[in-house]
């Protein structure tokens, strides 16, 4: 059954899709099949690293104004949107800057209820204003103008925003700011999470939110290219080969969804599946001590790309509890925690310790800067423990973590109470289901609670908010963290464009939370993934869900492998 | 004269049947090592570590360490409280609940049976799992929740079989004969018809108590067991993780303990459901 | 008999008033505020507030509980919260896999532990009857957990019998894919169902009809098979027809592990996510399906027992 | 015509393992049953009449049950070396039995026709059409009314009677060369028992069928036996001609058998029982002259004049329920205005067809049945009118005595529960011992071991059984009994014995009684007074001997009519 004459892909997602209406496409999964049949006016380049942003459905970076405020876009001509019985004659029509507006638009319709609504909250001139009056009346008249988003001709378009926002073209790259055609909206109605019609590279023809996924190359997609440049090292292996040459380069695509890890590393292994991220438990199965690839995996071509992720983990304390308002406690929990067990336990020793909030890899993290309290050392923990009061962990209450009903999220919980219970510090689990994590967080009814954070664009404003105080929950900020000095910095900062001096203030907001143990820091981990040798031009991306229209497969190597499967 | 009663009766012939016996006595020893777990006699170290972690099984640990390096066979020991716990729990709640609504139901008929009737049909109706889920997040996690949880969600079945069975038997001309010599329906009901019924309840307890240990993994699988403490269930969900990396040892030790327990369960119930019954005399 | 079939169907008044009840307490009341996981990670106490108003929980908690009662009877249970999907729709879906997954599994399981448990009901008492007893009880006595990792890992993947997981629509093109978790399924429902049907059939077996069966000239298995067998039929109805509704759901951890896009997985995920609409209409559902269901069972007592009456 | 036999018995040994050791049911027992005749066997009720037959048929309870000793030849061949598949092939088709007890004797789920048509099918080779034809005939031919009809009804469709002639048809339907009948005709009034007798008769003539009789019935055994055994506690204490043994009795059991019937005309004031011919150690006595003094009833005074129940107007109907709602669309009335009156210390007899509503009255009257409008007033107090908890303690002073012995006992409790049960209620007697002598005491007084008090009550015969339910109702010393059927299982030895202990209470306490029979001998002997119910009417109620000398009602000379006189092989009117 194993298909050698079509190029076809087939992928695996781990949760189920919602659906594709992309202003709700707030994880991972969902962005990432969106993003197959959507586009956005940026992307970010599939192979330079930094990341860097590169116009997509725009024809160029935005013009703006003196003050910062005013951007003007140009819009690429000839962008066609997927036939669709949406449309006259079934036939899809160009996009035009209408479509730019109408998409944002939705954004901010209260009817709607957009997740993605955060990243343009009081930030453009008017749509807020727009957004409450409408709230109020039974239906959303998109046809009214607003001074913030202002169409200038068919291919140009301005937005005025209330402030600086430096992070503004990542939003616009986000899945949430994908361009869908009104007319499509009207026609599907409450339905139309169900029939994308997109610009983007591929079409949906079915769609099993739970079980199987399948798109075709959209035959009309416009005239774009694999890039001619990379990263250093790109050409050596081989992901330029591709370079020049009209994209998507393959015919189909499966996505199967498979929730448990046991069948998604099976069907991997019998070359069901083109690549897998590898998770926890096959990891040792995968890869040795010493981060190498397994030989009988390296026999059928299977490689391995470890890359570092942007994302931390963390044991966030409440500091709205007395408790955890003293830092000496604080940091000897950090101090205590031995980060090179739980690594090797847990992640078979690829994840970095996370010495701050930002991630390496992201500008305000700085390679030199070793926190003192992420260093474990018991001594020294009991010794600030002493301090904190609580000589022994005499005196201090038992503490329970709140975390996920996942089997690996208990365990690493059951091995930080080990660590703590050395230096006398109880901590008990709490496993919750989602909602009832969420909303402890939410109503502020933990003792500490367990996160990961990956980020949504690479500005490291997106870590730092997590400490902000005006985030606190039921915002990103968890922990209630409440620091005026760090507040004060962290404002100037969002509102500077990328620059030295907004690095150096990223450095130091990172460091001074650091030092102040606001968390107990856990890792930056590492994404593992597995490639089977045919599928080709596969890049770890941190954002990804354009990464798909690049892949290509060598159908020539997979017939010749197949008999080793 | 020496005097003679079903319980007796059964009792004697129970001892007899070696079976029987030995599973009377695998379930003696099972208790024994909860209790002893439960007051910390018995593996109360299973924290410790031992050794390294997933060291294989060895005569120094027969059933090998986990991750953190932990005795598996300390942690099995531990379990065993939580199981026995649970399953006991479980099904004192469950079938006091479900043995009398249904006796009432079965017996008076009319407005009880309606309002019984009504009562279970409407609880067995939700699926399980939704009330498993809500009971313990109301209740919040942990091992009273989990007895609270699984008692209320199984004594619906009980209750419809002890309701028909009553049903049955109160038609029966010895019903009518207790009657007939002054009983009141106490008697009728719990001195005639439910030893005529036990069997049902029997069987339903011995599988009422696998039922209860092994719902204790599922529930741990969802992630709404026990916690902080080792229990056969977090051990098999465990073993999720570690097959993988060939580490079969924890769920192999689990599982075991699990199984002959499970099996001194059902034979005791079933020699026990023989032996209630005068028929099978002389067996 | 329509008329009692419609008697009963009105049954289904008051058991639905108590499950729109149930669940509205324990998932309105007591699960709370599901907007913060609705709007996920970056939410604003704002947009969760506006939220809150447009999903109608900040009404009267009466009238919130009027809606649930009102869905219940109409069957209109809109949208889920958190995929927007047509809830209708989503069950269509996910019961397709569920019941090719369940039934089929669910009557073998039940006519081979009639076989079996007729089997050790004729050698009771002998070494075979003890034999096949433990043996069902070792079958159930392993996690369904273990079974699933291990049956995968065995017959899907190193012998290739089958699939490892996923799901095709449309016969036979799903046989591969729920054979082994049918499998497992049939081998976990072995145990408990022999037990109990023999405990059934025992107490039929010392009745004084079997006695004149016999005196009859009547083999031993022909009086098995069609005496004792219809009279137990009462009991062994019930225990089997009462876990149908159960087939729903019961096969969640199979659904999971093979990925089978079933209606135990939708449930899960509500249940993850506060997923009211969804976890209510899943629980009327089965409540409907419950009562009929039951019906079904009177029914059939009436064809399995002619002293029985409906009334 | 003495070839050699069909079926010959020979030092046949079984026993039953129970808790309290060994017992032997049957003790070396040898008899011969010849082609084409008639074996009657008489006996002591449990002396092992039953299980010799089930022996014979391989049926005994399977674990309790053991046969150390003996053989079973059946055409020469031993059935106790028979495996499965051999004795598969004579049951229901060379031998066939009619078991004691026919209420739970039927499968409750098939139909009766299926149910005789199965016998058919297993041993012939026939359509499945023409075995139900041939079991619709064979209905028809017990006498079975409207047979095509009836074949299509469920046991529990059917009256006690018909039930038992279902087992009769089912039994007779593969023509074996062996019939066993284990007391066919207890629930049969006389008149379908007289054509029943009358078709097993002809059957035999036709088929050259032999049969093993078992009765208590002497005037059955009259009217069919060649030959008689007699068994006594296990054994076989006298087999002869049944002439012969009737008019020559050996054995003072024998003897004392046939003297304890008591008869349609004046019998002794106390009817003679075994005790009378013989003492524990089974060595003849001489019975004394006043002992067969007979007496007319009317030569009695009366013992009191004071009224103890007075029934008006009493009707008792079972709804027949239907429509949308399941409400009660129609009612049967099965007691229908019935009134009476009974004095303190006397008896009232009921007599009537099956069915007619006898148990239902008895019961109405006790409120084990509401009543749905008259009165019954007990003592002067209206108990239809009474609460539960008065009612509760009423029924310290009225007992009933069950039809069906064996499903009126709990099967889970032994004996000595059950009798010591009603003393527990009602707080008689202190502590635990006292109430198990009590018991004892009457349980022996009812003729049965005390060392059996501990036995579950399927380890009794059926007569056994019956013993205990009279055993039961008397354990309170109650002022009134209702006794339904309560000595039809019983042989006429203990019979006797039994009525005899009714009698003595009657005197000694002032017992006033109801006595259901459909045996008129029985209730002429104990009766005062005897109401003849008919389609839950009482339609004609006088004196005992009134009755029975100038019946004035047709129905009443129809039912006497048909009292089996004995007057068929071996023509034994004169004894009875
Ligand atoms: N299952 C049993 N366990 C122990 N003893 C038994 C069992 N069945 C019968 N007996 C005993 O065997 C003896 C013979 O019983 P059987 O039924 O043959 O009596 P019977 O002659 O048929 O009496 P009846 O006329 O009352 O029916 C009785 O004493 C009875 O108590
Ligand atoms: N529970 C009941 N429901 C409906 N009808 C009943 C019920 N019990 C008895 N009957 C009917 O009432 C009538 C009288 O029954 P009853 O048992 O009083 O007869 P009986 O005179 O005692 O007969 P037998 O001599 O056969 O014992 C019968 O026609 C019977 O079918
Ligand atoms: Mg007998
Ligand atoms: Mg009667």
């Amino acid at each position: 059954q194993d298909n050698f004459d079509e190029r076809e892909i087939n992928l695996v997602s781990p949760e189920k899709i919602a659906g594709y209406d992309p202003i709700h496409a707030s994880d991972q999964y969902s962005g990432n099949e969106a993003g197959k049949v959507y586009e956005g006016l940026f992307e970010f380049h599939p192979l330079k690293r930094p990341y860097e942003l590169m116009p997509n459905l725009a024809e160029a970076l935005p013009t703006v104004s003196a003050d910062g405020l005013t951007y003007t876009f140009k819009l690429r001509k000839g962008v066609l949107f997927h036939d669709s019985p949406a449309f006259k004659d079934g036939i899809g029509r160009e996009m035009k800057s209408d479509d730019v507006i109408y998409s944002l638009k939705r954004l901010a319709d209260p009817k709607l209820m957009a997740k993605g609504w955060w990243l343009f909250d009081e930030r453009i001139v008017g749509l807020n204003e727009w957004r409450t009056k409408y709230s109020a009346l039974d239906a959303t008249v998109y046809e009214e103008e607003i001074e913030g988003l202002k169409k200038v001709d068919d291919y140009t378009f301005t937005v005025k925003l209330k402030s600086p926002y430096p992070q503004f073209l990542y939003a616009l790259a986000m899945p949430y700011s994908f361009i869908v055609a009104k007319e499509a909206v009207d026609h599907f109605g409450k339905e139309f999470l169900n029939h994308p019609v997109g610009t983007g590279p591929f079409i949906l023809p079915r769609f099993d939110q739970s079980n199987l996924i399948v798109y075709n190359r959209n035959p009309k997609f416009r005239e774009k290219f694999y890039p001619t440049e990379g990263e250093e090292g790109d050409d050596k292996l081989g992901l330029l080969a591709d370079a020049g040459k009209k994209i998507p380069l393959v015919d189909r695509i499966n996505v199967h969804i498979v929730v448990e890890s046991q069948p998604k590393w099976l069907s991997f292994q019998k070359g069901k599946d083109d690549v897998i991220e590898l998770k926890d438990n096959n990891i040792d199965q995968a890869i040795t001590k010493e981060k190498e690839l397994r030989s009988e995996h390296k026999e059928k071509g299977i490689r391995l790309i470890l890359k570092p992720q942007l994302d931390v983990t963390f044991f966030a304390f409440n500091h709205e509890d007395k408790t955890f308002q003293n830092r000496k406690l604080r940091q000897a929990m950090n101090m205590a925690y031995n980060r090179a067990e739980a690594n090797r336990l847990f992640y078979e020793g690829t994840a970095i310790d996370a010495q701050g909030v930002i991630p390496p890899g992201m500008g305000g993290y700085r390679k030199e800067f070793k926190n003192p309290y992420v260093k474990f050392d018991l001594e020294g923990a009991k010794k600030l423990l002493a301090e904190a009061g609580y000589p022994g962990g005499k005196g201090l209450p038992e503490i329970t973590i709140q975390t996920r009903n996942e089997t690996i999220a208990r365990q690493q919980i059951e091995f930080f109470a080990k660590c703590m219970d050395k230096i006398g510090i109880k901590i008990n689990v709490g496993m919750n289901t989602w909602p009832e994590l969420v909303n402890k967080v939410t109503k502020k009814q933990h003792q500490m609670y367990t996160m990961a954070w990956g980020a949504d664009y690479p500005d490291a404003e997106n870590f730092l908010g997590l400490l902000y105080c005006p985030n606190q929950s039921p915002g990103s900020n968890g922990a209630n963290y409440c620091n005026p000095e760090f507040d004060a910095l962290y404002k100037q900062a969002t509102v500077m464009q990328d620059s030295p001096e907004r690095t150096a203030l990223y450095e130091k907001l990172n460091e001074m939370a650091a030092v102040d143990a606001p968390w107990v820091f856990g890792f930056n981990r590492t994404r593992m993934y597995l490639v089977q040798a045919w599928l080709k031009n596969f890049k770890f991306m941190e954002f990804n869900h354009n990464q798909f229209q690049y892949l290509n497969v060598d159908l020539e190597v997979k017939k010749e492998l197949s008999k080793k499967f | 004269m020496k005097e003679n009663s079903l319980w007796k009766d059964a009792f004697k012939r129970l001892i007899k049947d070696k079976w029987a016996f030995g599973s009377l006595i695998i379930v003696a020893i099972y208790s024994i090592v909860a209790i002893l777990a439960a007051t910390g006699l018995l593996a109360a170290d299973w924290a410790r570590e031992v050794g390294a972690s997933n060291l294989p099984p060895s005569a120094e640990h027969w059933f090998g360490t986990d991750i953190f390096g932990r005795d598996v066979l300390a942690k099995v020991l531990h379990g065993t409280q939580i199981a026995m716990s649970v399953g006991l729990a479980t099904s004192l709640i469950a079938i006091p609940i479900g043995v009398i609504l249904g006796a009432l139901a079965g017996y008076f008929g009319g407005w009880v049976d309606d309002v019984i009737t009504w009562l279970y049909t409407t609880f067995s109706s939700i699926p399980n799992i939704m009330l498993l889920i809500s009971i313990t997040m109301i209740l919040g996690k942990g091992l009273f929740a989990v007895y609270i949880a699984l008692g209320a969600t199984s004594w619906v079945t009980l209750c419809r079989l002890i309701r028909g069975e009553v049903m049955k038997h109160k038609e029966r001309e010895y019903v009518q004969a207790a009657g007939a010599i002054g009983g009141g329906h106490f008697r009728k009901l719990f001195l005639h018809i439910l030893p005529n019924v036990t069997h049902i309840v029997i069987i339903n307890t011995s599988l009422q108590f696998q039922f209860a240990i092994k719902s204790e993994v599922i529930l741990s699988y969802l992630g709404l067991g026990v916690q902080g403490e080792p229990s056969w269930g977090t051990m098999i969900d465990d073993a999720k993780l570690e097959l993988a990396r060939g580490v079969w040892w924890q769920l192999a030790g689990a599982t075991t303990a699990m199984f002959i327990v499970v099996l001194a369960f059902n034979l005791l119930g079933d020699a026990l459901r023989d032996a209630l019954d005068p028929k099978l005399k002389g067996k | 008999m329509i008329k009692y079939i419609i008697r009963r169907l009105l049954n289904l008044i008051p058991v639905l008033l108590g499950v729109s009840f149930i669940i509205f307490v324990l998932f309105n009341l007591v699960s709370g505020d599901p907007t913060a996981v609705l709007l996920g990670k970056n939410a604003t106490a704002k947009q969760m507030a506006e939220l809150r108003e447009q999903l109608g929980l900040n009404k009267p908690l009466f009238d919130q509980y009027l809606d649930v009662v009102k869905s219940a009877f109409t069957f209109d249970f809109g949208r889920s919260w958190a995929t927007k999907q047509e809830i209708t729709y989503m069950i269509k879906q996910g019961a397709y896999p569920s019941m090719v997954l369940t039934v089929p599994a669910f009557i073998i399981a039940t006519i081979f532990s009639l076989i079996i448990s007729l089997v050790v009901a004729f050698y009771r008492g002998k070494g075979i009857d003890l034999f096949v007893r433990i043996l069902c009880i070792a079958g159930v006595s392993v996690s369904a957990l273990a079974y699933i990792l291990g049956f995968q890992y065995l017959f899907a993947y190193k012998l290739g019998w089958f699939e490892i997981s996923g799901f095709e629509y449309g016969f036979p093109d799903f046989v591969p894919y729920i054979a082994l978790p049918a499998i497992i399924w049939i081998l976990l429902s072995l145990g408990p169902d022999v037990r109990f049907f023999r405990t059934i059939m025992l107490d039929e077996i010392y009745q004084d009809y079997v006695r004149t069966a016999r005196a009859k000239g009547l083999s031993e298995v022909v009086i098995l098979l069609k005496h004792v067998l219809r009279n137990a039929l009462i009991p062994i109805i019930t225990y089997v027809v009462i876990q149908i509704p159960s087939l729903i759901l019961g096969a969640l951890l199979l659904e999971n592990f093979f990925s089978i896009p079933g209606l135990g997985g939708i449930t899960l995920n509500a249940l993850n996510s506060s997923d009211f609409p969804v976890i209510k209409a899943m629980a009327i559902l089965s409540s409907v399906l419950y009562i009929v269901m039951s019906l079904v069972t009177d029914i059939l007592y009436t064809l399995a027992d002619p002293r029985v009456k409906l009334k | 015509m003495t070839s050699s036999p069909l079926l010959s018995v020979r030092n046949l040994v079984v026993d039953f393992h129970t808790s309290e050791g060994v017992t032997r049911a049957v003790n070396n027992i040898s008899f011969d049953i010849p082609a084409g005749k008639t074996i009657g066997i008489v006996g002591e009720s449990g002396s092992g009449k039953s299980v010799t037959s089930l022996a014979v048929m391989g049926l005994l309870q399977k674990p309790a049950a053991k046969i150390p000793q003996g053989e079973i030849l059946f055409n020469g061949q031993d059935l106790l070396k028979f495996n499965d598949a051999q004795m598969r092939d004579i049951r229901g088709n060379q031998i066939s039995m009619i078991f004691q007890e026919p209420m739970t004797s039927l499968n409750p789920v098939f139909k009766v026709g299926d149910q005789i048509a199965e016998t058919i099918r297993i041993h012939r080779q026939v359509s499945k059409k023409e075995a139900w034809d041939r079991a619709v005939d064979l209905m028809n031919q017990v006498g079975i009314p409207n047979p095509s009809a009836s074949a299509h009804k469920y046991p529990h469709e059917m009256s006690g009677g018909q039930k038992q002639r279902v087992m009769i048809a089912m039994a007779i339907a593969c023509e074996p060369k062996l019939l066993i009948c284990d007391e066919p005709t207890t629930a049969l009034d006389v008149t379908i028992q007289k054509q029943v007798l009358d078709l097993l008769h002809g059957l035999q003539q036709k088929h050259h069928m032999s049969m093993m009789f078992i009765t208590h019935d002497l005037g059955v055994i009259g009217d069919i036996a060649d030959d008689v055994v007699v068994m006594y506690r296990s054994n076989v204490v006298e087999k002869n001609n049944a002439k012969e043994i009737f008019y020559t009795a050996k054995h003072p059991y024998t003897k004392g058998l046939l003297a304890c019937r008591p008869k349609l005309g004046a019998n002794p004031r106390r009817l003679l029982t075994v005790s009378d011919f013989m003492d524990d150690n089974g060595v003849e006595k001489h019975v004394s002259a006043e002992r067969v003094q007979v007496f007319e009833k009317e030569d009695e005074p009366n013992r009191s004049d004071e009224i103890l129940l007075e029934v008006k107007n009493l009707v008792t109907q079972f709804p027949i329920k239907g429509g949308l709602f399941g409400r009660t669309v129609d009612h049967f009335k099965a007691v229908n205005d019935v009134s009476f009156t009974l004095k303190k210390g006397q008896t009232l007899g009921l007599v009537g067809e099956s069915g007619c509503g006898k148990t239902t009255l008895g019961r109405s009257i006790l409120r084990l049945i509401e009543p749905a409008s008259g009165n019954i007033i007990y003592n002067g107090k209206d108990i239809t009118q009474v609460g539960a908890e008065e009612l509760r303690l009423l029924r310290r002073k009225m007992q009933i005595i069950f039809q069906d012995p064996y499903s009126s006992l709990n099967p889970r409790m032994t004996v000595a529960e059950i009798l010591t049960e009603p003393l527990n209620i009602h707080n008689v007697g202190s502590g635990r011992q006292e109430r198990l002598d009590m018991a004892k005491q009457l349980f022996e007084k009812v003729g049965l071991k005390a060392a059996q008090l501990n036995r579950y009550p399927h380890e009794f015969s059926g007569g056994q059984r019956q013993r205990i339910c009279i055993a039961r109702a008397l354990m309170l010393r109650p002022e009134f009994v209702i006794c339904d059927e309560s000595v039809s299982a019983l042989d006429v030895s203990v019979q006797a014995q039994v009525l005899n202990l009714l009698l003595d209470l009657q005197e000694e306490f002032g017992l006033t009684y109801v006595f259901i029979s459909h045996d008129l001998g029985v209730v002429n002997f104990i009766a005062d007074e005897v109401g003849v119910m008919n389609k839950g009417k009482i339609i004609e109620m006088d004196k005992a001997s009134q009755i029975y000398k100038n019946p004035k009602e047709e129905y009443t000379r129809a039912l006497l009519s048909a009292i089996p006189k004995g007057e068929g092989k071996a023509n034994l009117a004169a004894l009875v």
